[in-house]
């Protein structure tokens, strides 16, 4: 088990420093990172100026390494437009994006597992088909589109909710709500999925012909074996919650990670844009084997004796 | 037949339809048996026929989409066919019961052997929990499973198949069943094993004295366990009647043709040619008029597409098929 | 007569996942195999689930490699051998009728699979060469154009015939070729392989766990445990005289349909094989109801006994007291 | 009464199995996949044939006529059945263009990224060992770096273009390709026939592109819907944060993006191009889900 | 709202940096504005100087400029306000060593002397006749002691000024609120504020802002497009309010050599470009109220700035169409159009030159990207626009694009010499001459198309009494409840 969890954090480790490398090297695609960095009307002594500041006349390589160096000694560099640490700006936004990250994923399961359930037993019946037309229209309409949606409902129209910003929770229900439908759909599939195939698995038939009640035989036997990869799969969507919460958080204004990477983005801020896209892949990373954990923890066969 | 109570279970008339795309399956159509206390029937017939269908219509296990219906279908005197569905679930797993074919897969993964062999029974008999246990611990000790108390904690993965197996038939003995469905309970298993879990059921079945259908396709199993043989083909019982019968003088072709199939150490010459059933099973979709046998029979006959008669032997075998006894000797 | 084909010391192990948190484990799955068929023989090899049958199939066909030891066809080492030459000397037929054929091709494509890998004649002649191999099998040639799907299991394992067939090889390795079949479409599969065997002068290496299947057409047997071979002899001297305790387990097994008699009492113990952990000395001393001391100490050797060969204590003098 | 029937000499005509229904027909009896695919079909007709059904050209602007709504408001009139934007330009007509511009960049990144995917989960899928660790390094590092994020900052570095976007998705979309092709893969190079092409002696390259390439690609086409689908809105995405394809072009995550600005006054702006869009990717999930349960049954017959 | 007496407003930008001497927009400008005080004020209408910080001032010669300065002034945090504030805080910014991000603003400084506790002298580098601008509009002072411990990034964290609101929480990113100073002194120009509190939330999306004030989460946005605008003027509760920028647009031609298009190397190609765009229809559907049409490369207002001399190129298709055929495109031609704001009206632009046979290619770029393209010397036209950085003085417009800057990407050595001699002459009436040569010579040559001027909307709750300025600076200290 230990053994087991070191070698998965040295993968973690791994991916994260190719990560770093991929992100560091993102910045060199705009060609001269100094004149992104020097900004609107900036002469050309400016331009050479932030060259030096940000050490750009160095060699790449050196470059990366000496960044590499200093985010391993906790140093995650200067934000260029904020003038701000790096570190506590992102560490402080990245509180709301959890957030909005769990409040989604918890909307996503909210719509998805009765919907998955109903869906596998009433297997290829209208229910079936209602609520698997329910999952597609959530993968159809678009996260934007359906947030602007609700925004015009729930603020312009009937004014229930705050447009925009972070300070209650009121703030999180319609961004939670536009994430989280976006994300049902997938779960729904693989809920439904694997209870079609639990419901139809010989120990499901054992459990009727003991004559247990239905819905002990769903829920106690099927539901809960058919809920292992559904653990799985929220660590990764959560990962991708936090990821793609960019467009939502944008929209609503929401002071989180997401946000903040749409403004580093436009702002060329690059050190920002770097240590988030990091984060998040470590981020993922430990979510995933929390996720194999969690698995092991629900499922005998991997358990450790 | 003698007195009524002793019959556990009676089926006359059973059909299972099955709705696809390709029209209405009917994978059992108008099967009728019945099965005494203490007595084993045996249905036999190859891949496909029909067994399972049967077994799970008897306990209402059927797919979603599969309907049954039956002349009559009596359990222990009560009518099972008018039921309803909690009243069937009330009798499944406490007094008839059920084992399943693959016990690598019959067993919840999630569960505890202890857990699964109390659930059923505590359910049923309202029992306690170390009630449950004590009787579970019981059963696992005449299955054959030695140290039984330290197995309860355990999950089905850290067991062996033919471990498994005998906790799946101490799950199904749990709450004293008067009659025990097994559908194919050795198949899956490596042939010594095999042995062993037969002669396991052969035993339990002698000493409680339970009615027994076993399901198989395995002719050596049918000679040496049943009491009653029915044959099935193309989800029909073709022939049905005490095994030595079956066995000493199988009376329809299909019959005939099986016993034939096989290589029996001393009766066929080794490298000799074994005995076949030329064709292919026919299609179970759609309406079947006549015999189904009668395009792979070598007697078949104008007649073979009509109705067929039920024949009765003087030792109680039952067979359908066009050709009297006298004629077939002839 | 020498042999056709030999295995001479087969090892074979696999590093496998014993579960996501623990290490990866080594799994003797053959240990130490020396078989060897004569040319138009049938060596018949039983055992049970797991006992590195299929494994040894595997080597035989150049499908896995050995971990150890090395096969000789006709006397020549197959291991500095051209896998294409091989390939036309010894074919498979396996035990899934579902999964041995390719389910996006033809009939006639999949029996003139090999014809195309060795570029036999031109595309119209291997076709012609397929369908008259179909034809042999008993599949009419009005099949050629179908695709698997539409063909019955019997009928499917008569194209896995053909296709090993078509090349005209020597040796055909039978991986349970009927024990995914109904019994009446398994006998006319052994039907049709025994024909075959007469007609194109072949060579099987016939495995099976069904004992009866094998008495019926091979002419030696071994019985493998755990990798190894127990007992080796020609059949008949082997059902007659079996010598090994598990042998004769094996083919007390057997349920012949004989209404007079019962379930026999194997005498093997609840434990069971795990290739992951194989015991200490004899493997099967543990179900074995004849063991004694010595037998979970040392490993009995492979020892000719005049009928056969066999591995067991009871009959190596130099652990009997 | 003989206990045996005569032994067979001859193995009489095996009767003929009943062929199963046509591929097609199998295609047609299925609902999604004929409500999803008509959908498709309809909006690819409309698509290559944009030409021949817009009734304008979707570039002409005509300052006088800025956001006239469509026929079902008092205003409008059949002159633009879907009105016109705020440029003036024809709503319909844009409209049509779009979906050529969506199904493009659809077909396009599923190509690309298909591509890379299939090649590497195929790799690692039928050689296992090493080249299975590397390309689940690859495939665990491409997923955790979130894609919207790194398409949103490239787009943002090099500047948006239709081809930049197509490019960069297509780069970064390859990773469920690349894992469904490579269980698939090794699902099939674990099957009998695999075993049975290798001991006829064919090669490798033959074996994967004979064998087992015909038999994922149900898969792969399954997938590739998914990602079409994906890859779209990922478009829609970027255009709405401003970063995606480069205006005229009538993207219509760009008409949305740039309709947002008029939806509290103009909803139907917004609702058109929204709503296509939605029916898009609905209908290609849709005829995924088809195609899923068409190719991929979970049960042999 | 009124009721809690706080002015809320949305901005889609957020200030990198608090201190008016590290960021680099314009919300940076407002709270500047409103937080700081400079030396001198310009009064908005008249853009006549009066002290501010400075009780008075004097020419000494050329490069110097001597203030005497107000006394009894304090800053937010107490601190008094005296010669060492200007001091420190004039010749910390100009040291290039402090990377002050508006360079432009304060290079010209060469130094700021302390002559007594209340008197200093700003001397420049050069003879530098904008400089009162300057140091009425952007150079903030700030408290010197406060300013010598915290630094900048103490500044941004809490900032400190002298104006008539303090900031009292910023949140970087999110939002800033700012409050009522009190003590504000009573000798200003301004006049003292009347709205308690002021909070400024960063709201990138247009829409959110807009849905914000729709429905009364927000009193104040500014930036509104003209569409928009007019849509909410419609809406009960809301008033907008249009006013005129010193933002100029125009169409930079690339006529250098080696650029990708050199059909512009012909002054008739470019002379029909000009030609070929309808301004006053563009101004009319899609600009909007308080645009007005420019013929020189330049912001009206500015000092230095005529449009009298220069020629006009009035929308004539058919004339452009000629002028085509004559340069020998009678079919027209193919080139690319660059440009990073108001896609629309690029979008208009591109439309009218497809008329007459031009087909501009889009390409729509982060401002940062665009430049970069721009210096390459890979564009051919570029929809630019320019603000001055609200400097009213034709110094800081014209020359960037003609001053062989790395933007001018025409290079005319006459017009570079005459723009050098007008930033460096002192007397105003010959450096008027010098400049209307210098853009007399640049529209005769049809170097670029200059377009309008950019109005701005501001959207507002009606309860707020407000008034546009064209510097588009918010003056929340003027503004008050209705
Ligand atoms: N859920 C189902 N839907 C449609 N057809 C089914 C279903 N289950 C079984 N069948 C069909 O019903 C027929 C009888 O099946 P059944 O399982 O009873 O056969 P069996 O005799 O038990 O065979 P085996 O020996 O292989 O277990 C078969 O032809 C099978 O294809
Ligand atoms: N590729 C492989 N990787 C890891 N383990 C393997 C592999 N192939 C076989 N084994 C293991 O080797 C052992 C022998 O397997 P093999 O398939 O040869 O058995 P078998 O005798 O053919 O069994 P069966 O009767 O079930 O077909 C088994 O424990 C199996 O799990
Ligand atoms: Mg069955
Ligand atoms: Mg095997």
């Amino acid at each position: 088990m230990l053994f087991y969890i070191v070698k998965r954090l040295g993968l973690a480790l791994l991916v994260a420093l190719t990560v770093s490398f991929l992100a560091y090297m993102l910045v060199f695609l705009s060609g001269d990172p100094a004149l992104a960095l020097a900004g609107e009307g900036a002469r050309q002594a400016d331009i050479e100026m932030v060259r030096k500041t940000y050490g750009l006349d160095r060699p790449i390589p050196v470059q990366y390494a000496d960044w590499l160096g200093k985010l391993v000694r906790g140093n995650l560099g200067m934000s260029v437009y904020f003038k701000t640490e790096v570190g506590p700006l992102v560490l402080d936004k990245l509180g709301t994006t959890l957030w909005l990250g769990l409040a989604a994923l918890g909307v996503a399961l909210v719509i998805s597992v009765p919907l998955g359930v109903l869906a596998a037993i009433y297997k290829n019946s209208w229910i079936d088909r209602l609520c698997l037309g329910v999952a597609v229209l959530g993968q159809a309409l678009p996260n934007f589109f359906f947030a602007l949606l609700l925004m015009m409902l729930f603020s312009i129209t009937w004014r229930l909710l705050p447009v925009s910003g972070s300070g209650t929770w009121q703030h999180f229900v319609m961004p939670a709500l536009a994430l989280g439908y976006y994300a049902a759909p997938a779960f729904m599939r693989l809920i439904r999925a694997g209870m079609i195939e639990v419901l139809g698995a010989d120990y499901i038939r054992t459990a009727r012909a003991k004559g247990l009640p239905p819905a002990t035989v769903v829920f106690k036997h099927a539901l809960r074996n058919a809920i292992v990869p559904v653990v799985a799969l929220a660590a990764v969507q959560l990962g991708f919650l936090l990821g793609g919460s960019v467009v939502i958080e944008t929209i609503f204004a929401l002071d989180g990670l997401g946000y903040l990477a749409y403004q580093s983005i436009t702002y060329k801020d690059f050190p920002v844009m770097q240590i988030i896209v990091l984060l998040l892949s470590v981020i993922y990373v430990l979510l995933t084997l929390a996720a194999d954990v969690a698995n092991a923890w629900l499922d005998p066969r991997i358990r450790v004796a | 037949m003698t007195v009524a109570a002793e019959t556990v279970l009676e089926v006359q008339g059973l059909h299972v339809d099955i709705p696809t795309p390709a029209g209405v399956l009917h994978p059992v159509r108008d099967v009728s048996f019945q099965v005494r206390r203490g007595e084993t029937l045996c249905l036999v017939g190859e891949s496909g026929c029909g067994k399972s269908m049967t077994s799970l219509a008897l306990m209402d296990l059927l797919p979603r989409a599969a309907t049954r219906r039956a002349t009559t279908l009596r359990f222990l005197g009560e009518d099972l066919a008018q039921a309803s569905r909690k009243r069937i679930n009330a009798l499944r797993g406490d007094r008839m019961a059920m084992i399943f074919q693959e016990p690598m897969t019959a067993l919840n993964p999630a569960y505890t052997i202890g857990e699964q062999l109390v659930e059923h029974y505590r359910h049923h008999r309202g029992a306690g929990p170390a009630d449950a246990r004590t009787r579970a611990v019981e059963l696992l000790e005449k299955v054959g499973i030695a140290s039984a108390a330290k197995r309860l904690g355990q999950y089905p993965h850290q067991l062996s198949g033919g471990l498994r197996q005998r906790v799946m038939i101490a799950m199904a003995l749990m709450c004293g069943p008067e009659l025990l469905i097994a559908d194919e309970p050795s198949t899956a298993l490596d042939v010594t094993i095999q042995a062993q879990i037969l002669r396991l059921l052969a035993d339990l079945q002698k000493e409680l004295g339970i009615a027994m259908v076993l399901i198989t396709h395995d002719l050596g199993v049918v000679a040496r366990i049943a009491d009653r043989v029915a044959v099935m083909y193309a989800g029909e019982v073709v022939e049905e009647g005490p095994a030595t019968e079956i066995f000493a003088t199988p009376r329809h072709p299909y019959t005939v043709g099986l016993l034939s199939c096989i290589p029996v150490p001393g009766r066929t010459p080794p490298g000799g040619k074994l005995g076949t059933i030329p064709g292919v099973v026919p299609s179970l979709v759609g309406d079947l008029q006549g015999c189904s046998f009668r395009d792979r029979c070598a007697h078949a006959q104008p007649g073979c597409s009509r109705t067929i008669p039920l024949r009765e032997s003087p030792a109680g075998q039952q067979w359908r098929c066009v050709l009297a006894p006298e004629a077939e000797a002839a | 007569m020498s042999s056709l084909i030999q295995a001479r010391g087969l090892h074979r192990t696999f590093s496998v996942n014993a579960g996501v948190f623990r290490p990866r484990q080594l799994l003797h799955a053959v240990n130490g195999v020396d078989v060897s068929v004569e040319r138009g023989g049938v060596l018949g090899i039983v055992g049970e689930s797991g006992c590195g049958k299929s494994t040894l199939a595997r080597m035989l066909l150049g499908l896995t490699p050995p971990s150890a030891g090395s096969i000789f066809l006709a006397g020549e080492d197959v291991a500095g051998m051209d896998r294409r030459a091989l390939a036309r000397r010894v074919q498979p037929v396996f035990q899934d009728p579902y999964s041995s054929l390719n389910p996006r091709r033809t009939v006639a494509s999949i029996v003139a699979f090999p014809l195309d890998v060795h570029r036999v004649g031109t595309k119209a002649q291997r076709r012609r060469q397929a369908i008259e191999m179909l034809e042999r099998v008993g599949l009419p040639a009005r099949y050629a154009d179908l695709t698997p799907g539409q063909l019955s299991g019997g009928q499917r394992q008569r194209v896995g015939i053909a296709r090993a067939l078509v090349m005209k090889p020597e040796i055909v390795v039978c991986d349970e070729p009927t024990s995914a079949l109904d019994v009446s479409v398994q006998a006319q599969i052994l039907n049709l392989l025994l024909d075959l065997r007469q007609e194109f002068n072949l060579t099987y290496v016939f495995i099976s766990h069904n004992l009866a299947v094998v008495e019926h057409i091979a002419t030696q047997v071994a019985v493998m445990y755990l990798g190894r071979v127990v007992e080796l002899a020609d059949t008949r001297t082997l059902f007659r005289d079996p010598q090994h305790p598990y042998t004769k387990a094996l083919l007390a097994s057997v349920l012949t349909p004989d209404t007079s008699l019962g379930i026999p009492e194997t005498g093997l113990g609840l434990s069971f094989p795990d290739p992951l952990h194989p015991p200490a000395g004899c493997p099967f001393h543990p179900r074995c109801p004849q063991r004694f001391a010595g037998c979970d100490q040392v490993r009995p050797e492979l020892l000719d006994t005049g009928a056969g060969r066999v591995a067991c204590h009871l009959y190596s003098n130099a652990t009997r007291q | 009464m003989s206990a045996q029937l005569p032994a067979v000499a001859v193995l009489p005509e095996l009767e003929a199995v009943p062929a199963p229904p046509a591929a097609w027909r199998q295609l047609l009896s299925n609902k999604a996949l004929v409500v999803g695919g008509g959908i498709l079909l309809l909006m690819i007709v409309l698509a290559v044939l944009a030409p021949v059904f817009a009734p304008y050209d979707p570039y002409v602007q005509d300052l006088a006529n800025r956001t006239v709504p469509p026929v079902w408001y008092d205003q409008g009139a059949w002159l633009h059945p879907l009105g016109t934007d705020q440029l003036g330009r024809d709503y319909l007509s844009r409209l049509i263009y779009g979906a050529r511009i969506s199904l493009l960049i659809g077909l396009s990144v599923a190509l690309i990224s298909g591509l890379i995917g299939t090649t590497m989960g195929m790799l690692a899928g039928y050689f296992g060992g090493k080249t299975d660790m590397v390309v689940s390094f690859l495939v665990t590092t491409r997923l955790s770096m979130p894609v919207i994020l790194v398409a949103l900052a490239t787009v943002a570095l090099v500047g948006g273009s239709l081809w930049v976007v197509i490019l960069v998705l297509g780069l970064l979309k390859w990773d469920r390709f690349a894992v469904v092709m490579r269980s698939a893969t090794q699902q099939v190079r674990s099957l009998e026939y695999v075993a049975a092409a290798q001991s006829a002696g064919a090669s490798t390259t033959r074996i994967v592109l004979t064998e087992v390439l015909p038999n994922v690609l149900p898969h792969l086409i399954v997938i590739a819907t998914l990602e079409a689908a994906s890859a779209i809105l990922l478009e829609a995405s970027l255009s709405f944060l401003g970063l995606g394809v480069q205006p005229p072009l009538p993207s219509w995550g760009l008409m949305i993006s740039e309709a947002k600005a008029y939806m509290f006054f103009s909803f139907w702006l917004i609702a058109i191009p929204g709503t296509a869009l939605a029916l898009l990717i609905f209908a290609i999930n849709l005829a995924g889900d088809g195609l899923h349960q068409v190719f991929i049954p979970r049960e042999r017959t | 709202g009124k009721k809690t007496d706080t002015l809320q407003m949305a901005y889609d930008q957020a200030p990198e940096s608090v201190d008016p001497y590290f960021n680099n927009v314009r919300i940076g400008v407002i709270i500047a504005a409103n937080v700081w005080d400079t030396l001198l004020y310009r009064d908005p209408v008249t853009h006549e100087y009066k002290g501010q910080l400075a009780r008075s001032w004097k020419q000494i010669d050329d490069r110097t400029l001597e203030f005497e300065l107000r006394q009894g002034v304090k800053f937010h945090n107490g601190e008094e306000f005296d010669a060492d504030s200007v001091v420190y805080t004039l010749n910390f910014v100009a040291d290039p060593a402090n990377k002050a991000v508006t360079q432009q603003n304060v290079q010209w400084i060469e130094k700021v002397e302390k002559l007594d506790r209340f008197k200093v002298r700003v001397i420049s580098k050069k003879p530098f006749p904008a400089a009162k601008d300057y140091l009425a509009t952007t150079l903030a002072i700030h408290p010197a002691k406060y300013y010598k411990e915290a630094g900048p990034k103490g500044m941004n964290a809490k900032p400190v000024g002298s104006g008539p609101y303090k900031v009292v929480d910023h949140v970087p990113g999110k939002s800033i609120t700012l409050e009522k100073f009190a003590d504000y002194f009573k000798d200003s120009p301004r006049t003292q504020p009347k709205i308690g509190k002021v909070r400024i939330r960063f709201i990138p999306d247009r829409q959110t802002q807009m849905a914000e004030v729709l429905s009364g989460g927000e009193d104040f946005i500014m930036h509104v497009p003209k569409d928009q605008a007019e849509k909410l003027q419609t809406v009960p509760h809301l008033q907008v309010v249009s006013g005129n920028t010193m933002r100029i647009v125009f169409i930079q031609m690339n006529s250098q050599d080696g650029g990708p298009a050199p059909q512009l190397k012909d002054p008739r190609v470019r002379k029909a470009i000009a030609h070929a765009i309808d301004r006053q229809a563009i101004i009319k559907n899609i600009v909007g109220g308080g645009a007005e049409i420019i013929n020189t490369i330049c912001t009206p207002s500015q000092v230095g700035c005529t449009q009298e001399g220069a020629t006009v190129y009035k929308y004539d298709p058919a004339l452009s169409k000629k002028l085509l055929a004559e340069a020998g495109y009678p079919n027209g031609f193919e080139l690319d159009i660059h440009a990073y704001r108001e896609r629309n009206q690029t979008e208009a632009i591109i439309n009218y030159l497809q008329a007459v046979g031009i087909k501009a290619k889009l390409n729509f770029l982060q401002y940062a990207a665009m430049r970069d393209q721009v210096r390459a010397n890979k564009t051919a036209l570029v929809h630019q626009t320019w603000g001055s950085n609200l400097v009213n003085d034709v110094s800081a417009s014209t020359p960037v694009y003609y001053g062989f800057g790395a933007d001018d990407v025409t290079r005319n050595a006459q017009v570079k010499e005459l723009l050098d001699k007008g930033d460096q002459t002192v007397d105003p009436k010959a450096r008027n001459e010098v400049y209307k040569k210098a853009l007399g010579i640049i529209s005769e040559n049809a170097y670029s198309v200059p377009l309008w001027s950019l109005p701005v909307y501001y959207v507002a709750s009606r309860e707020v009494a407000f008034k546009p300025y064209s510097d588009e600076l918010l003056r929340f200290w003027e503004m008050g409840w209705k």
